[in-house]
């Protein structure tokens, strides 16, 4: 997989805005949709399960994954050249763990009562699977400004799919969205927490750790009824042609 | 603080110079995985994969480079096959025409000329007979690639379907299955062929 | 074209369908039983769980383009309504059924295939799945059995009443009908600490002749329809007999250290669900062990799993739990205990 | 010979069912002869193995019991002519096959005199009670049932000769004879048996001799008492009348009637305990298994001279009018069976060939009797109603507990289905008998024997493909390797050439062009510049004539069939 | 993915000679250090640079916890840093040494808060936080951890019911000490539905705290030094009288 | 002795790594396709997630603490995790070439894996000794092989189920996943039950 893609994206660059966005968009729609970490690559279930019982919470933990992936991704990009294969790994992870360690602390200091909650998962972004492989299949291959670029997107289609199941969790389990609110965006913004359904019950489930698995067994559910019908649209679209080759 | 950087780069020093040394002491012989992907294919050496070949087709594969579906001789099963053998997601065959069945070559004898253009275009040597001599195919080295077809200078090769006889016939895979919106039918044609057959 | 149709010619009476309505005829005793026991909330639990169950079968059918109505005669979503609505609180509201269908036939049964498919038992998913998700109304809509003394009897309108809409009639308050199952009051008091065996027995309000009062003569007519079954050939004796005699054997070998936190074989067995869950639950054939000695494992499996978390976990009885925990094993067991083929010898047995 | 009932223990084999067997429909003492036809359609490959060779040309004139198709090979076995008459045609008829396809038949149009061709017999009957037997040598025995084309009857179809003399070399210590006869509906050994019991006795102290077999153990289910009693009595009746030195051990066991008892497996395991090794054959345990119709038609052979030519077929079913069993001649249409044992046109449901377990649905009445058919069942509607469609499998394993094998049905089943050949095999699916109780148990009515069937076959074809690639591979390596030598012989010659023989340049040129054309050539040409193509072909392949020698020849190392085919062709080519 | 890492395995099959392998270790090791200490570096800049925002947020947070059931109106003092450890009591439930945090109105000891440890809940420890009053009062109660069955035993957290705030303003003696129970056992703390068991063990582990502080009142508003001495007293005293 | 079984019984079963504390599930979800590839992983699973255990300890007892440089744990655990299993590799691959076979691929892989850091990590945060460290690594990888080699078992036998289109493959693993941590959730309480 990874090799189709640093053939897309060679190293080629005529600077010509059409070229740019012409390299620059494959990159958007593979993070966000379809080369998505978690939607295709399964990669990174562990944070995606384990903080996505709130909206907030996944959030938190997706801003930060962005942020990693960023730099990482960045740093990694610049030494790609320099890096024997034997040590790759070691030193991608040593990268990598430096980062974490470093938003963990910005984390801990600012938004102290957000650490406390996502707990060893924010240290454990380090293992978070799409991030090395983000690293090894794109990164090492690309230049800084694309590497940055798919950073950016790969994070943002992890911290969406992780913001969805999160609020169809807290949806479905509480019954209420952004609840505590205040603890990512201070102690002014309690407001934003919405009651959607009111006198809820509560379904326990969605919050539990099974929730987790079954919600994004019908998130990846929705994404191949989706994959699907856009194949047979095309398909309906490209029978009526005569074969051209 | 200047410690802990120090013990850092201590660390990473010692576990750098074990690696280094993994790294010679590492021999990764030439991947069996190529062998075990080969075995797969159906070496019927057409091309239609767009490598000169089955095994250069099995290395693209092994290398990461092709993905598994390009091979339609070898049809689903061949696609099932690797995907079993690499792990990952069976993809549907690119080809969209499905093969009826096994074909083999055969020779019209009395058009043959004997040019040899089809002794050289077969890839396992199936063809037989020297030159202005009649030539043949030998029916059980045929892999059915129609190679042969497009250079003979008068047509006279033809890919036929393998006769259906009752040595080479198969039990069909049962298809009476209550999913299988035709299933109720099935059986009645037997009871009508026996009932035309009764009442003649 | 001549179709091959292959032997045999000779086909069995017996069908997937009439085996599950054998399996529901024998449940009826148990549900009169029940239904005496713990009153109208039973009935109103099946009936109302049936009606959902074909629903959802139907829907799910249609969803997926299979055709209805051979599946729904083959009555395996009806028998998984009637153990749903036998395990669920006789008190529960309709919602309740309603969400344990979903999951016990949508989720549990047709996301893998429908009927064949499932590797988890569906009603059992669907009632581990409300347990964890409703504790409240899984713990406290239990009623106390109609031979309890100061029993105010509630008739079926009240609790059809009740179970649709809420609504209690004004006399009575739900804390007046409702009892803590036996299971949970040697769950809560032994297991905590708070009373022994010896304490508990001296209420009088928690045994009864055999099991937990109430719940043996339930158990009893449970029994008494498994062994209908075995006699009809629907189950095989591995699965119950397994299941019983470990359940037996590990509360008499721990009873023996320590009687007065560990009530008797004859309380384990003939109380909660324990006889529903070795004859009509454990040998629920799509989600059991298939081997004899599978079946043995899987039976045993179970009956230990009910005895430790009877004992030591946190819920008070496990039938469901242990089932789901030992469906997990069942690949594994098949797998491990192919009997030995005809003309191999035991070492070239590893498949 | 030490006669008992029950010397023996039973040994009872796991799984089986109880099954109504139906026999009462057909089981009469007679066996009624039925009419010659006016046509006989007699198939050559009517055994497992390689097909006979016809050796005889339409427009013969044959008699009863001459050789028309003669054995190929050592699993093989001749076909005969089973009455007089001329020969009409050697061609693919419709046989009885569950294929429905054609095979190769001589078809013999019958003069009515049914003249017997010359037959030897070894020995005369009555030679037996003396010292005829024993003047017999085991070669002349099995040299005469090779001869007389007997195959196994009990279904297997097995050439007889080719497993005596297996056994033979195996030193086999048992031999065991079948006499259950398992299956529903089925009464044609039942009617043999009582009919003819002294042939059977006599069949099997032959066959007994071949192998060397010290004792012989006749198996023979308890719901057939009459047969038991007549086979009781003729053992008894050749104890007593011979010497004591001549005392043979033969004993005959009542096996508790349960399908399969009949499996060659099943009944060695009830009658001696032992196991037929998998993938093995009861030689491997000293054991030899004979169908008790066999056992009379080596009788036939040896006392006789008679070959294979007629068998005895059980006509029964609810469609027939008066079941019954029948000598049919071999190759007489079934149409004319049933027609003389009369039947019920408009009740008729199936028509299958065997019992119902194990038999087949024919694809068509047409089809003639063969040396394999010992039962013509036909059914009426609702007597084998046809399932309802299959059910999705609910594990319910009572496949499981009833295969006779101890087998996993319902693993091969999930396996096969999903076509993973190979945990097919984990599963041992080459050790069913395919005897049917799988599919018979199952409550979700799922063909299971088919897809086991269907495995099977899937697999032995992938062993073949793979055996074809693998030799495909070889073939272009090996090609690969010529062409390479080739180029470079190739290359030096040129360079030789050019040296010496500049003035060749002319035509060196030419060869290319011509190269190039061919290599570019178009797949849809015009049909009407055939003609020119052909003359410029042969002009091109002339100019290349040089070139070819230099490509070595590909067909050197052939194998001789190889070598035959192509020579064969270069005949056909001759001719024409 | 993984697989094609296999796949793709980099191969280096050269030959072992001495100088390569030393040379190619030197290198790793050398690439890996550096990487090590630009890494390391980052870090460590980071953490000089939020050491103190880090301390102020612990700070903060475990005051806001505190003052939860400790009004910041009622006491002047830091509170943060005015805490002593007390041996482990059994009646805390905690057999480790417990931190007592005590407030102060200028010289006036007004209120002390430590953990309490309910043992006995549904599902195992409860871990509460509990504020007393000099006046023996209870100022307020707040569950830090447990593990009750969630729908059932969990209304103890006030981020899901108000139930634990039905102890503020109680004492020892108010109600009788036969009150001190759940309604069901005759006491006048309500229980949940269906859930006896969680608020039985708060209402118990409460009542023991209260029974702590009356028992060791003066003790605890001791400084650590004249704690440690009096705790030395006692124990030479016991080891006396032995 | 009774304690160090209790934190076994817990970590394997009542707080199962994979199904409860949600760590290692991209192995989960991608090795188990086929049983003997969940066999092989779960296998150098628990080799790995046991030494980097006590390995992990030993540089946090021994150079973060003394250090005072505990806010370097990240960094350094993943550093010696690495080391560790690449030294694994090696000296598997020197002595028993068998053994590489069977864990060779797997060990690379294992080092990315959230289960062995986050071992590593929970081992500081709860405060856990040597041994108890040990014994708390092997209980995660028990549990994690346990569940993984049965989750590969089912997932197996799900292959030849008739799946809707759109739950085939990734998302019914997924609801089979959920319900295991259903049943898992049987256990709830036997740690203190048993206590
Ligand atoms: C006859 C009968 C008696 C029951 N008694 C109890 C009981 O004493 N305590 C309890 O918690 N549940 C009781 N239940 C519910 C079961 O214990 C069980 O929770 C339910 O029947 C099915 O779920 P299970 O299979 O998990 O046990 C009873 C159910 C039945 C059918
Ligand atoms: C399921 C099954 C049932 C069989 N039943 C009989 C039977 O009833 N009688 C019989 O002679 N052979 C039966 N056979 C065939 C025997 O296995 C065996 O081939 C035969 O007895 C060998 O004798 P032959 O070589 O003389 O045919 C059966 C085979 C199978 C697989
Ligand atoms: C799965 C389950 C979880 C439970 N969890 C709790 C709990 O966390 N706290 C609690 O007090 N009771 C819990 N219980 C309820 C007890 O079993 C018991 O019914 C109750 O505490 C005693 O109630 P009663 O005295 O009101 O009858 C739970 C019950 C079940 C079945
Ligand atoms: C003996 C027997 C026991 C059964 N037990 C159950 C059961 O416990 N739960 C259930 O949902 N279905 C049960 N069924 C019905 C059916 O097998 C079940 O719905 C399938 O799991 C659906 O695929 C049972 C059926 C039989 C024949
Ligand atoms: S398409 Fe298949 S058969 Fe043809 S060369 Fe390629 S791999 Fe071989
Ligand atoms: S004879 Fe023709 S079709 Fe057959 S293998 Fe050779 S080139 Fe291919
Ligand atoms: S057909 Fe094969 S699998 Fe079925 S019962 Fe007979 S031997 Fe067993
Ligand atoms: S008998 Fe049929 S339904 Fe039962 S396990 Fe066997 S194949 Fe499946
Ligand atoms: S994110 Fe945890 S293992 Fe991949």
């Amino acid at each position: 997989m990874s090799e189709t893609i640093s053939d897309t994206f060679g190293e080629d660059n005529i600077e010509t805005q059409t070229s740019l966005i012409r390299e620059y968009t494959p990159i958007a729609k593979d993070g966000l949709w379809n080369n998505n970490p978690i939607l295709v690559q399964m990669l990174g279930l562990c944070p995606l399960l384990a903080v996505s019982n709130s909206v907030i919470n996944a959030l938190g933990l997706g801003l930060a994954t962005i942020a990693v992936l960023i730099l990482s991704n960045m740093c990694i990009s610049l030494i790609r050249n320099i890096v024997r294969p034997e040590i790759r790994l070691p030193v991608f992870v040593i990268i990598i763990a430096s980062v974490v360690t470093a938003i963990e602390l910005v984390m801990h200091a600012y938004f102290h009562e957000l650490y406390l909650i996502l707990g060893i998962f924010i240290p454990l972004i380090v293992t978070n699977c799409s991030i090395i492989a983000r690293a090894e299949a794109f990164a090492s291959r690309n230049t800084f400004g694309k590497a940055a670029f798919d950073g950016l997107m790969m994070g943002l289609g992890f911290t969406l799919v992780l913001v969805v199941l999160g609020a169809m969790r807290e949806l479905i389990g509480l019954g209420t969205l952004f609840a505590n609110a205040h603890i990512m965006f201070g102690e002014g913004m309690q407001w934003l927490t919405i009651t959607v359904i009111p006198d809820y019950h509560g379904f326990l489930l969605a919050i539990l750790p099974p929730g987790a698995f079954m919600g994004l067994a019908f998130l990846l559910a929705l994404k191949n009824y989706i994959s699907l019908k856009q194949k047979a649209a095309k398909k309906r679209q490209k029978s009526p042609l005569p074969e051209t080759v | 603080m200047l410690w802990g950087i120090l013990a850092l780069i201590a660390l990473a020093a010692f576990f750098g110079l074990l690696l280094g040394l993994a790294a010679i002491v590492f021999k990764v012989e030439s991947s069996p995985v190529v062998e075990q992907i080969d075995a797969l294919l159906p070496q019927t050496q057409c091309g239609q994969c767009s490598f000169a070949g089955c095994r250069p087709y099995a290395e693209a594969i092994a290398a990461g480079e092709a993905p598994i579906n390009l091979c339609p001789p070898g049809g689903e099963k061949t696609v099932q096959a690797l995907a079993d053998l690499l792990d990952v997601d069976v993809l549907p065959l690119e080809e969209d025409e499905v093969l009826e069945g096994p074909v083999v070559a055969v020779i019209i004898e009395d058009t043959c000329i004997g040019c040899t253009l089809c002794i050289q275009a077969c890839p396992v040597d199936a063809i037989v007979g020297a030159a202005k001599q009649m030539h043949t195919v030998i029916e059980s080295e045929c892999t059915g690639c129609e190679l042969c077809v497009a250079p003979c200078p008068v047509d006279c090769i033809e890919m036929i379907p393998v006769k259906k006889t009752i040595s080479n016939w198969r039990w069909p895979e049962p298809q009476y299955d209550v999913n299988n919106e035709q299933a109720a039918n099935i059986f009645t044609t037997i009871e009508k062929v026996l009932a035309e057959s009764t009442h003649p | 074209m001549f179709v091959a149709q292959s032997s045999p010619f000779l086909k069995p009476a017996l069908s997937v369908s009439k085996m599950m309505l054998v399996v529901t005829l024998a449940l009826i005793p148990g549900i009169i039983t029940s239904t005496w026991v713990f009153g109208f909330g039973v009935l109103v639990n099946i009936v109302l769980a049936i009606i959902f169950a074909l629903g959802f079968e139907a829907l799910m059918l249609y969803l997926r383009k299979r055709p209805i109505k051979v599946y729904l005669n083959d009555k395996s979503a009806l028998l998984t309504a009637v153990l749903l609505g036998l395990a669920l609180p006789p008190l529960a509201p309709w919602w309740l059924t309603l969400v344990g269908i979903f999951f016990a036939i949508v989720i549990a049964k047709h996301l893998y295939g429908g009927l064949g498919y499932n590797p988890f038992n569906p009603a059992m998913a669907a009632y581990a799945i409300l347990l964890i998700s409703f504790p409240a109304e899984m713990t406290t809509l239990w009623p106390s059995p109609s031979m309890l003394a100061g029993h105010e009897s509630v008739n079926f309108l009240q609790t059809l009443n009740f179970q649709l809409f809420n609504q209690l009639p004004p006399s009575v308050t739900l804390d007046a009908i409702s009892y803590a199952t036996p299971l949970d009051v040697v769950r809560t008091s032994v297991i905590n600490g708070l009373a022994s065996i010896s304490e508990i027995e001296e209420t009088g309000k928690t045994f009864g002749m055999l099991g937990g009062l109430g719940t043996e003569w339930v158990n009893l007519a449970f029994l008494a329809g498994g062994l209908f079954l075995l006699k009809k050939g629907v189950i095989q004796w591995h699965i119950p007999l397994s299941l019983l005699a470990t359940l037996g054997f590990f509360s008499l070998l721990f009873g023996s250290f320590e009687l007065d936190s560990n009530p008797s074989p004859l309380f384990q067995l003939f109380s909660g669900a324990t006889m529903l869950g070795a004859f009509f639950i454990a040998t629920d054939p799509v989600t059991a062990a298939t081997t004899p000695k599978g079946r043995i494992i899987y039976g045993a499996g179970i009956g230990l799993l009910i005895y430790i978390i009877r004992t030591w976990g946190g819920y008070p009885d496990a039938i469901a739990f242990s089932v789901l925990i030992m469906n997990m094993c069942v690949p594994m067991l098949d797998y491990y205990t192919q009997p030995r083929v005809y003309g191999h010898n035991d070492r070239d047995q590893q498949p | 010979m030490s006669v008992s009932q029950q010397l023996q223990g039973i040994w009872p084999f796991p799984g089986g069912i109880k099954l109504d067997g139906k026999k009462s429909l057909s089981c009469q003492t007679v066996i009624n002869h039925a009419e010659l036809p006016r046509e006989l359609e007699i198939p050559l490959s009517q055994h497992i193995g390689h097909p006979a060779e016809a050796v005889v040309k339409v427009g013969d004139s044959v008699k009863k019991g001459q050789l028309i198709g003669h054995a190929k090979g050592f699993v093989s076995a001749p076909v005969h002519a089973s009455s007089s008459g001329i020969v009409t045609a050697i061609e693919e008829r419709l046989v009885p096959h569950p294929s429905g396809l054609p095979a190769l038949c001589v078809i013999i149009d019958t003069d009515g005199y049914d003249h017997w061709y010359d037959c030897t017999a070894l020995i005369a009957k009555n030679d037996a009670e003396h010292n005829g037997l024993n003047a017999l040598s085991a070669e002349q025995i099995t040299g005469k049932v090779a001869e007389a084309g007997i195959v196994g009857l009990g279904g297997a179809l097995y050439p007889s000769a080719a497993k005596l003399q297996t056994a033979r070399k195996k030193d086999s210590d048992t031999l065991i004879i079948n006499a259950a006869e398992c299956e529903p509906y089925i009464t044609c050994d039942d009617a043999l048996m009582r009919n003819r019991p002294e042939e059977i006795i006599l069949g099997i102290l032959l066959i007994k001799k071949v192998v060397g077999a010290e004792r012989c153990l006749i198996g023979i289910e308890d719901n057939k008492p009459e047969a038991w009693q007549a086979l009781l009595d003729t053992i008894q009746g050749y104890q007593r009348a011979s010497h004591e030195h001549d005392k043979q051990s033969i004993e005959i066991i009542q096996v508790p009637t349960r399908y399969p008892a009949g499996g060659e497996k099943q009944l060695i395991q009830v009658l001696t305990g032992r196991e037929v090794p998998s993938q093995g054959l009861p030689m491997d345990i000293g054991i030899i298994c004979h169908n008790i119709t066999t056992a009379a038609a080596v009788y036939q052979a040896v006392y006789r001279g008679e070959p294979l030519v007629s068998r005895i077929v059980t006509i029964t079913g609810g469609a027939i009018k008066k079941p019954q069993n029948m000598e049919v001649a071999i190759g007489t249409s079934i149409r004319e069976v049933l027609d003389q044992a009369g039947w019920h046109k408009e009740r008729v449901d199936k028509i299958i060939m065997g019992g119902p377990m194990m038999g087949f649905a024919l694809p068509s009445i047409d089809v003639p009797v063969t040396k394999a058919t010992n039962c013509i069942l036909v059914s009426e509607p609702g007597e084998l109603p046809t399932p309802p469609p299959a059910m999705p499998c609910i594990r319910c394993a009572r496949c499981a507990d009833s295969c006779p094998m101890s087998l996993l049905p319902q693993q091969m089943y999930w396996y096969a289905k999903a076509r993973e050949l190979e945990k097919v095999q984990d599963y041992n699916i080459f050790d069913c008998i395919e005897c049917g109780c799988c599919s018979y148990s199952c409550p979700s009515n799922i063909p299971l024997v088919q897809y086991f069937r269907y495995a099977k076959n899937e697999i032995w074809d992938d062993e073949r493909e793979r055996n074809k690639a693998n030799l495909a591979r070889e073939r272009h390596e090996f090609r690969q390797e010529r062409l390479e030598k080739a180029k470079k012989a190739k290359q030096e010659a040129a360079r030789l050439r050019k040296e010496k023989l500049a003035k060749k340049k002319a035509e060196d040129k030419k060869n290319a062009a011509a190269a190039k054309d061919g290599g570019s050539k178009s797949d849809n040409k015009p049909a009407s510049s055939h003609a020119d193509l052909i003359a410029e072909a042969i002009a091109r392949s002339k100019a290349k004539k040089a070139q070819q020698q230099a490509l070595k020849k590909n067909t050197e190392n052939l194998t001789e069939a190889q070598q035959k085919q192509v020579n064969e062709a270069n005949e056909r080519r001759k001719k024409s | 993915m993984s697989k094609e890492h296999r796949a793709m395995n980099p191969s280096k099959p050269q030959s072992i000679d001495k100088n390569t392998l030393i040379r190619n270790m030197i290198i790793s090791a050398a690439l890996l250090a550096g990487f090590g200490g630009l890494g390391t570096t980052l870090v460590v800049g980071t953490f000089e640079l939020t050491k103190d925002q880090i301390e102020a947020s612990e700070e903060a947070n475990l005051l806001k916890n505190l003052n939860n059931i400790l009004p910041a109106s009622i006491y002047n003092n830091d509170l943060l840093s005015t805490h002593i450890k007390v041996p482990a009591d059994s009646l805390l439930g905690s057999d480790k040494p417990v931190n007592v945090y005590q407030a102060w109105m200028d010289k006036t000891p007004v209120a002390v808060a430590f953990p309490v440890i309910a043992p006995d809940g549904y599902n195992g420890d409860i871990h509460l936080l509990i504020a007393i009053k000099a006046s023996g009062e209870i100022s307020g109660v707040r569950v830090i951890a447990h593990k009750e069955t969630p729908g059932l035993g969990d209304k103890i957290d006030i981020n899901k019911n108000d139930w634990i705030l039905s102890f503020n303003g109680k004492s020892i003696a108010n109600p009788a000490q036969k009150l001190w129970r759940v309604k069901k056992d005759g006491g006048v703390f309500d229980q949940f539905t269906g859930a006896t068991i969680t608020p039985r063990a708060v209402v118990k582990a409460v009542y023991r705290a209260l029974d702590y502080y009356n028992a060791n009142r003066r003790r605890l508003f001791l400084d650590q030094e004249n704690l440690n001495k009096y705790y030395h007293a006692a124990m030479r005293g016991k080891d006396s009288k032995e | 002795m009774s304690e160090y079984f209790l934190l076994l019984i817990s970590t394997i079963f009542v707080n199962n790594f994979v199904l409860v504390k949600f760590l290692g599930l991209c192995p989960f979800m991608g090795s188990s396709r086929k049983l003997e590839v969940a066999a092989g992983m779960a296998l150098a699973t628990t080799f790995v997630l046991t030494l980097s255990s006590a390995s992990s300890y030993l540089a946090n007892q021994y150079i973060l603490i003394p250090l005072d440089i505990e806010y370097l744990r990240t960094i350094t655990f993943i550093l010696v995790i690495a080391a560790v299993v690449n030294f694994t590799e090696m000296v598997v691959h020197k002595t028993s070439p068998m053994l590489y076979q069977v864990l060779g691929m797997f060990l690379p892989l294992i080092t990315t894996n959230c289960a062995v850091l986050g071992v590593a990590l929970l081992n500081v945060q709860t405060g856990y000794n040597f041994f108890e460290s040990i014994i708390f690594g092997f209980g995660a990888a028990v549990g994690f092989s346990m569940v993984m080699v049965l989750f590969a078992s089912i997932r197996e036998r799900l292959a030849s189920a008739d799946v809707p289109e759109i739950f085939q493959g990734a998302p019914i693993a997924l609801i089979t996943a959920g319900l295991m941590s259903i049943a898992f959730l049987g256990f709830t309480g036997l740690d203190k039950g048993l206590h």
